[in-house]
């Protein structure tokens, strides 16, 4: 048996998956705002998550051979490509988000390519989604939820931090000019579904479903 | 000295006030004295006055290097109860408790002791399991206290919303009728004139410097103002044990704290109780002038700044807004911070130390207080026989080496 | 025209806006721009309030924060009531509704003044002593007859926003100061928050009698907030005010959105906004430039409706365009308080005289003195208003000349009729922020106030420091500004100050309490705080009954507790213990201001953290299913757990538990338990790193296997326990208890990155990663086998093994574990597909009797067979060997893992330790309750109690109630007895028995 | 609401994403079962309680889970430097060398 057990967790076949948000879509669906919305929310559901840990020297080649992404180093930043993003959460940790369904594949091949060091893969995609946030009014209804300066100044593209969320916690991320991104723990998902629809009234918050 | 009464005042209204006896002197030190208490806040000037007026020991100095009960009787939310969950602590919260209710008498002193009764909430099973084992144990302990479920809790307390819309919904509550709150600052001055006119000198303004120390017997203090001679030294002084700790050479299990409180601007009676919640961290009671006077939770780090980070304060509103929500336009007038001295089990230090004739009250932590009579008649006691009272025996340092803490956590009011 | 003391023109109102509004019923007329202030003194109204211990009738003193007394209570509805609303703060608008907190009456300022000789400072500790029963009745009465406003009694239908800000600059205070250091540190390209209390920017420039650049100061200030407007990097925070300073330049602005709108905020666009905003900000620096507020003179009857402050006199009549009397006396000890005169006269209303507390050769190089003088009006120099003469209203002043050193008056006194008495004391700066975090504002003889002293990120400019000539508070604006600009890497260009005439200004004389023929305590009542009626009496009272620091001043006397917070009575208190213990006021010292600079409302500090967003709620992937089968749920730590899942006919919670209970014994039952912590261990030591934080052994734990393990802290006392799975040599899954998880996933990270860095292991949390569905009961094993393609047989997948595989179609890790005793299958699978999953056993498992069961039935199954809940059998002074679990006690270890050396403490070592036992109700039928007291002798006095009941249900299976307990040295009184008395004077037997109640040899879970 | 450098993150966050955790450089006696019960008291249950410097342990929570050291001055709040977890602080060993070569010592408070 291997030393670490690398599992396929997708079904094969036609399974009925349902995302963190979905509850909170069906029980509190969005009506269009009134006029034009200042806040558009869209999650984008069941990507692959996958937690890296390691001394940069242990994962950077091997994570640039599989991901084609350079391992950020610099504190709170991320690269991204594509569909494709690697953001630095710790001097040992960094958030691997890809396309859907390939992190049983994706950590295989890490796997193959880091041998048999210190370094530790953890898929963690079911327990937790990407929630985009756009429109005039994202910053705002972001800057009411987290105590983290995000004037273009101090959070530029390419910026990604962990940090407190309304009463929770949350990854911030972006990653252009345009979006926000949230990383969100599943269990907390509708609450902060319900703390971004009040911290949006005001200004209009709609969703766009992709 | 004067007794005061209402003739009294009727006499002195009639001279426009103009002889009025100061409250209390301002003596010069003597160079000796059998027992000198260093810190004149609440604690430390009753153990003056039980000294004198129970123990009959009335060469007493008490040194203190501020204002007479200017330290956490100043700043304290002046809840009063004797709930406590373990046998040692409530003996000793009980002991307290039954000061207080003659307190005003006793004193000739009104410390405005208001037995309007305690609810401590309960939002969990896990709560309601607490408070039933707590109500148990206070029975049996000869503590008034019963056991409420939500609709009793709201036939007390009306205006607070017990209905299960709050996320936290009210379960039941702990009652204790006979607890209620008290005038701070009076029952500093009380205690001060009332050790006064026995004959204890308080030396205000002076500042303990260093402990003498001779053969490992204390044989007095160092003083701003110079040396003052002691038979016995009894330190008490919350916030700062630790330094004088120092000064004798020893350490102390106690960390400070930052302890933050506030209040509402003056309203017309709307609560006639004192309530109190663990679980979402807030406790509120009016006072008779009419502010809400609202406690908040502990700050995680040491602090001597009397003051604490802002979010406490926060949470502690919105837990105050989702009990009362009539609340909402109420408006915080101002807030504060004392130091609290915890201890690693939350119960207090009453203890001999490695000094002989050096005796330590401190580490009350949120139960500072309520604990005033009891504490200083305690620690009277143990200074004029010169060992432990058998209420303070279990208190002693000693319970950190040998691992018999008395946890209160649960019952000492703030979480943490 | 019943705006009897408007003036047809000036001010800055909107005069074609006519609003109406009701006060104490009646109904009033005022104009868009008035304060509630302003338009009740345009109507004429002199008595606003009566005061709270003297019930003296009381009228409108100031115009800004600073007011004692027009403290209202507002709304035109009950959830809409705001109380102690400041009448000078509030704008006023259409149907406002406001009423005295405490309205006059004649019949109490008669009964007042008649018992005020009865009830000096401390009266209430001397008296109401006897007889001892009797305090909770006087109580009663003192109760109602104090306090201000009254609280609402409906929840307010209105909500709060927050919003979190960082600056490079924030600067406080639009006015003079406040807008250069604005435009200063704006034009730098600093970020900027310039934030104003009032409902327009400029400060005083509004109400100046200066000019800047040849035109008046307020199109100054128009041209500065428009540039500023303009600026990206620029934000303006109108009624904004900043209340509370905290540590590392953190500070609260308190934003009053819809205030001036009216009690409840109106729907704007179709959307309901914010009644206020409080703006969290952390600024880089601070620009204090809060001006300062006029201080009041102390003397006789200061507090009959009639006396205001000079500058207030002159703010309502060039702001507001209102003149609040007929005839004024001026008495002031310093220039500035020309200026209330050359207002009111230029109204075209009468001025008595202008008394002045300095010598003609004093005073007279003072440009106002000299442009007064010219104006013919009459000064009277060396003397003071003394004592103010009225019963509602002022209807004469009484001015003698004083000597201020010597504290006494000479002469003669005359009297002077006026229905006004404007005082100025001088000027006390707004350091209150400044002191917020600890700093003592250090005295001032040269402007006799208190400045802020130096603290980092703090720059005090303008009035704030001292400085109150326009031409220099412009220039310490501009200079502040830059320094802040600078401070953050910024640098702002040259910035041409406006020009305006420099104007002389004569030394002011140290006058705060007036000199009375009759001594202090003999003289009519000269009041200091007037909203807490203490008077000059009360101070010097208080000095004499030995309550000499300025804290036991306040104390005593209550000098300084309003809701104005001694905004105008703190210094002249001040002067006025100095003048009794004869020491300087420096000497005196000052008292440390605590926020709020005013007051804020409760909802707005708590935002929109109420009700649901109160806390999070936290939900597993299947809480869909629990909401719609109607589950009853339980709060454990921030998850919604299913507690039990009544049936539709409205079945009791006992009944369901025990349908729930039957089910899993009998056939089969299925538990969500997905919000067990869990948590992702690698590496290649985490055998050696399991080994030191549980109690028992794990380095022979093979791949495959799962073990179940106890925490403690390194005092010895049990802190959580799950059970740890080997998925690899070098991969570990653990589980934690549902409230313990994110605790112990900083314990980990703590002993790991603090003590065992060396250690190669890392730690992940995937609890919301996993669903977690407990399938248990003897049909388990059939209905999971219609599901899997898992070996299910009992001798391949063995107890404690767990195995890889699809459960209706989703890969799955299923464990064999129980926690109910009977044959279990935990599977586990990816979060997204729980829901499918669950729906798919319920669709195999309604043959097998299926049943959902919730914690309820959870915590009986778990009980009949003696498990701990750590949280409900401990309370933090429990060890292992309390719970009679040395059988997960590693006592060989070679490592001395967390909690060992603690266990051979001697307290720890005692054999009569409280131990965790079963306890069987010798009567049958009665459910023991949790948290009862156990004692031995239940007939001694005093009783001791040996221990508490910690678990306690009836159980359907045994057929009767039973308990787990912890009772002293228990675990050798197995068969004694034990009694329980219970609040109803009922005392209940128990015996004492194993804990274990059910299938002792555990082959129900080994089948 | 202190504004605290984490020394991983590089950066200045809100104190509300950190939790103090008491004394900084506390050790673990290496041999427990040799310690006495007074030492292992010691260890369990007395820390420094300066009111001035104290040298105090933090971890990020909110942000990158790293624990780190923090010299605080208690009375004034004010934060002198942070430092990872296995380093000393440099400040308070230039205040020692400082008191070595005889300067006066700083204001801020006694060192503990």
């Amino acid at each position: 048996m291997s030393k670490v057990e690398v599992f396929q967790q997708q079904p094969s076949g036609a399974v009925a998956a349902e995302s963190p948000f979905h509850f909170s879509r069906q029980r509190n669906p969005l009506a269009p705002a009134k006029g034009e919305a200042g806040v558009i929310m869209a999650e984008r559901p069941f990507l692959t998550h996958l937690i890296l840990r390691g001394t940069p020297e242990v994962l950077l080649g091997g994570v640039r051979n599989v991901t084609g992404l350079t391992l950020p180093q610099t504190p709170c930043s991320m690269n991204s490509k594509e569909d494709k993003s690697l953001q630095w959460l710790a001097p040992d940790e960094w958030l691997l988000i890809l396309p859907p369904g390939s992190e049983f594949s994706t950590e295989k091949a890490l796997r193959g390519e880091l041998g048999d060091g210190s370094y530790a893969i953890v898929n963690v995609s079911g327990g937790q989604t990407v929630l985009e946030l756009s429109g005039p009014n994202a910053r705002e209804v972001l800057m009411k939820s987290t105590s983290c300066d995000l004037h273009p100044r101090t959070f530029p593209e390419g910026r990604g931090v962990s940090t407190v969320f309304a009463k929770t916690g949350a990854i911030i991320r972006r990653p252009d000019a345009q979006r926000w991104e949230l990383v969100i723990r599943r269990s907390f998902a509708d609450y902060l579904y319900r703390w971004l629809l009040s911290a949006g009234a005001e200004y209009g918050i709609t969703t766009q479903e992709r | 000295m004067e007794r005061y009464s209402v003739f009294g005042l009727i006499k002195h209204a009639l001279s426009y006030h103009e002889n009025w006896q100061k409250t209390w002197r301002s003596p010069t030190p003597k160079k000796e004295y059998d027992v000198v208490i260093i810190g004149g806040g609440g604690h430390g000037l009753a153990t003056a006055y039980y000294l004198a007026s129970r123990y009959g020991v009335t060469n007493v100095a008490v040194i203190e290097k501020g204002w007479l009960g200017g330290g956490n009787t100043a700043r304290n939310t002046t809840i009063v109860r004797s709930n406590y969950l373990w046998d040692e602590s409530a003996a000793l919260y009980e002991h307290s408790m039954k000061l207080w209710e003659g307190l005003s008498q006793d004193l000739n002193y009104n410390v405005m002791f208001s037995q309007r009764g305690v609810l401590n909430l309960g939002h969990t099973l896990g709560d309601m399991r607490d408070i039933q084992r707590r109500v148990n144990a206070n029975r049996l302990n000869g503590i008034d206290g019963e056991v409420l479920d939500a609709q009793q809790v709201k036939e007390i307390v009306p205006i607070m919303d017990c209905s299960s819309n709050t996320r936290y919904p009210v379960l039941g509550a702990s009652w204790q009728p006979r607890a209620g709150v008290a005038r701070h600052d009076a029952v500093a001055w009380g205690y001060a004139r009332g050790a006064d006119r026995l004959g204890v000198d308080l030396i205000q303004q002076t500042e303990v410097t260093g402990l003498n120390i001779k053969k490992g017997k204390i044989v007095g203090v160092h003083t701003s103002k110079g040396d003052i001679g002691a038979k016995k030294v009894g330190c008490v002084v919350a916030g700062n044990s630790g330094v004088v700790a120092g000064m004798a050479g020893f350490k102390l299990p106690i960390e400070s704290h930052p302890l933050q409180a506030l209040v509402s601007e003056p309203l017309k009676p709307i609560l006639d109780t004192v309530v109190m919640s663990n679980h979402v961290h807030g406790y509120i009671s009016q006072t008779d002038k009419g502010d809400l006077v609202i406690g908040a939770g502990i700050d995680a780090y040491n602090g001597y700044g009397q003051r604490g980070s802002y979010p406490t304060v926060e949470h502690t509103l919105q837990a105050i807004v989702e009990l009362f929500p009539i609340f909402s336009r109420v408006r915080m007038n101002r807030q504060w911070g004392g130091i609290v001295d915890t201890t690693p089990d939350a119960c207090p230090i009453l203890s001999a130390t490695p000094v002989e004739g050096l005796f330590f009250n401190c580490g009350w932590g949120t139960g500072g207080f309520k604990a005033t009579p009891g504490s200083g008649d305690v620690f009277a006691w143990t200074l004029a026989n010169g060992r432990a009272h058998p209420l303070a025996e279990p208190f002693s340092i000693d319970r950190f080496y040998t691992g018999s803490l008395i946890d209160e956590h649960g019952a000492a009011g703030v979480a943490h | 025209m019943t705006q009897t003391n408007r003036l047809n023109k000036g001010g800055r109102i909107d005069r074609q806006r006519i609003l109406n509004f009701t006060f104490n019923g009646q109904r009033y007329e005022g104009h868009a721009g008035d304060t509630l202030a302003s338009a009740l003194l345009a109507n004429g109204v002199n008595v606003v309030n009566r005061s709270f211990k003297y019930s003296r009738p009381r009228g409108i003193v100031a115009a800004g924060a600073e007011e004692p007394n027009a403290v209202m209570q507002m709304g035109a509805t009950e959830a809409t009531q705001i109380p102690n609303v400041r009448a000078t703060q509030q704008a006023l608008f259409e149907g406002l509704c406001a009423r005295s907190t405490n309205p006059h009456s004649e019949l109490l300022s008669t009964l007042g003044n008649l018992f005020a000789p009865l009830i000096p400072p401390g009266f209430y500790y001397k008296t109401f002593m006897q007889p001892a029963s009797m305090w909770m009745t006087y109580e009663k009465v003192i109760r109602k007859a104090a306090g201000l406003g009254r609280s609402p009694r409906e929840s307010d239908p209105d909500h709060y926003e927050h919003i979190k800000r960082h600056c490079d600059v924030l600067v406080i205070g639009a006015g003079a100061a406040g807008l250069a250091a604005a435009l200063a540190a704006g034009r730098s390209g600093a970020r900027v928050i310039l934030c104003d209390e009032q409902e327009e920017p400029g400060g005083s420039l509004l109400d100046s009698r200066e000019l800047l650049d040849g035109r008046p100061a307020s199109a100054w200030v128009e041209s500065v907030m428009a540039e500023l407007a303009n600026m990206e990097e620029v934000l303006l925070l109108p009624r904004t005010t900043a209340n509370g300073l905290h540590d590392h330049n953190f500070i609260t602005l308190y934003e009053r959105r819809a205030e001036h709108l009216g009690d409840l905020v109106p729907e704007i666009d179709g959307r309901k906004p914010a009644r206020a905003c409080l703006h969290h900000v952390r600024a880089g620096q601070i620009v204090l430039a809060t001006g300062a507020h006029e201080r009041p003179l102390v003397y006789a009857s200061n507090d009959l409706p009639g006396n205001m402050l000079a500058g207030a006199v002159s703010t309502y009549i060039r702001r507001y365009g209102v003149v609040p009397g007929k005839r004024l006396v001026v008495s002031t000890c310093h220039d500035d308080g020309y200026r209330a005169a050359l207002d009111w006269a230029e109204a075209g209303h009468q001025v008595v005289a202008i008394v002045d507390a300095r010598k003609h050769n004093d005073a007279a190089t003072g440009h106002w003195v000299r442009l007064a003088a010219k104006q013919g009006l009459q000064i009277i120099y060396g003397s003071a208003v003394i004592e103010a003469k009225g019963k509602n209203r002022v209807t004469g002043a009484r001015v003698a000349e004083i000597d201020i050193p010597e504290f006494q008056t000479r002469g003669s006194v005359t009297d002077l009729a006026c229905d006004t008495i404007a005082s100025s004391g001088g000027y006390n700066p707004v350091v209150h922020l400044a002191s917020h975090t600890g700093a003592r504002p250090v005295w001032r003889d040269d402007i006799m106030g208190f400045v802020p002293t130096k603290m980092t990120g703090l720059i005090p400019t303008g009035g704030a420091t001292g400085i109150y000539a326009l031409a220099d508070v412009l220039k310490s604006g501009i200079e502040a500004g830059s320094e802040a600009a600078l401070a953050c890497g910024r640098q702002s260009p040259e910035i041409d100050l406006p020009e305006v005439d420099r104007i002389e200004i004569a030394q002011a004389a140290p006058l705060f309490q007036v000199p009375h023929p009759k001594t202090t305590l003999r003289a009519p009542k000269q009041f200091v705080d007037l909203q807490n009626d203490v008077t000059a009496a009360a101070i010097e009272l208080a000095t004499r009954e030995g309550f000499e620091s300025i804290e036991h001043v306040k104390r005593y006397t209550a000098m300084g507790f309003g809701t104005d917070q001694g905004k105008l009575g703190n210094i002249n208190g001040m002067a006025v213990v100095a003048r009794c213990l004869k020491k300087s006021i420096a000497e005196t010292g000052t008292t440390v201001f605590r926020p709020n600079y005013t007051p804020v409302a409760f909802g707005a500090i708590a935002g929109p953290h109420r009700r649901e967003l109160f806390d999070p709620e936290r939900y597993t992937a299947l809480h869909a299913w629990h909401v719609d089968r109607g589950a009853a749920f339980e709060d454990v730590g921030q998850w919604k757990r299913p507690w039990y899942y009544p049936q539709s006919t409205g079945e009791s919670m006992h009944d369901a538990v025990a349908r729930e209970c039957r089910a899993v014994r009998e056939k089969v039952g299925v538990l969500d338990a997905s919000t067990l912590g869990k948590i992702d261990i690698q590496g290649k030591d985490v055998r050696e790193f399991l080994g030191r934080i549980y109690t028992n052994k794990w380095e022979k734990l093979p791949v495959g296997k799962a073990r179940y393990g106890l925490m403690c802290k390194d005092d010895g006392m049990v802190m959580d326990d799950g059970v740890t799975t080997c998925l690899g040599d070098n991969h570990f899954l653990m589980t934690t208890t549902t409230g313990g998880a994110a605790g112990v996933l900083e314990w980990l990270e703590l002993w790991h990155q603090t003590e065992w860095p060396e250690l190669d292991v890392s730690f992940t949390s995937v609890t919301d990663h996993w669903a977690t569905l407990m399938v248990t009961g003897p049909e388990a094993r059939h209905l999971l086998a219609e599901m899997t393609d898992i070996d299910l047989d009992r001798d391949t997948f063995k107890f404690m093994e767990w195995r890889e595989g699809d459960v209706a179609g989703v890969p799955a890790r299923v464990y064999r574990i129980s926690f109910t005793g009977e044959l279990s299958y935990e599977i586990n699978v990816q979060a997204h597909y729980a829901m499918h999953v669950w729906k798919k056993l319920f669709e195999h498992g309604d043959k097998y009797g299926l049943t959902p069961y919730g914690t309820e039935t959870m915590h009986v199954l778990r009980a009949e067979k003696g498990f701990i809940i750590v949280g409900q059998e401990t309370d933090g002074s429990v060890t292992p060997e309390d719970l009679g679990m040395q059988w997960c006690v590693g006592y060989d270890k070679p490592f001395s893992w967390i909690g060992k050396r603690a266990l051979t403490r001697p307290d720890t070592r005692r054999e009569d330790r409280k131990q965790m036992v079963g306890l069987k109700p010798v009567d049958q039928t009665v459910v023991l309750q949790e948290g009862a007291q156990i004692v031995f002798e239940p007939k001694a006095s005093p009783i001791a109690m040996v221990g508490h009941v910690t678990s306690s249900y009836y159980s359907p299976t045994l057929g009767h109630g039973f308990a787990l307990a912890v009772v002293k040295g228990g675990q050798k009184r197995m068969g004694e007895r034990v009694y329980l008395p219970m609040a109803d004077g009922v005392t209940q037997v128990a015996e004492i028995v194993s804990p274990i109640f059910y299938d002792p040899k555990g082959e129900r879970q080994n089948v | 609401m202190f504004y605290i450098h984490c020394p991983y993150c590089n950066e200045r966050r809100s104190e509300e994403e950190f939790h103090a955790k008491g004394q900084a450089h506390l050790m673990r006696p290496a041999n427990p079962e040799e310690a006495s019960d007074r030492e292992w008291g010691d260890y369990l249950f007395f820390r420094d309680n300066p009111r001035g410097l104290h040298q105090e342990m933090w971890v990020h929570a909110a942000g990158c889970r790293k624990f780190f050291n923090i010299l605080r001055n208690t009375v004034s709040y004010e934060i002198l430097e942070t430092y990872p977890m296995g380093e000393q602080s440099s400040v308070l060993a230039e205040m020692t060398a400082g008191r070595e070569r005889g300067e006066p010592r700083r204001a801020a408070g006694a060192v503990a």
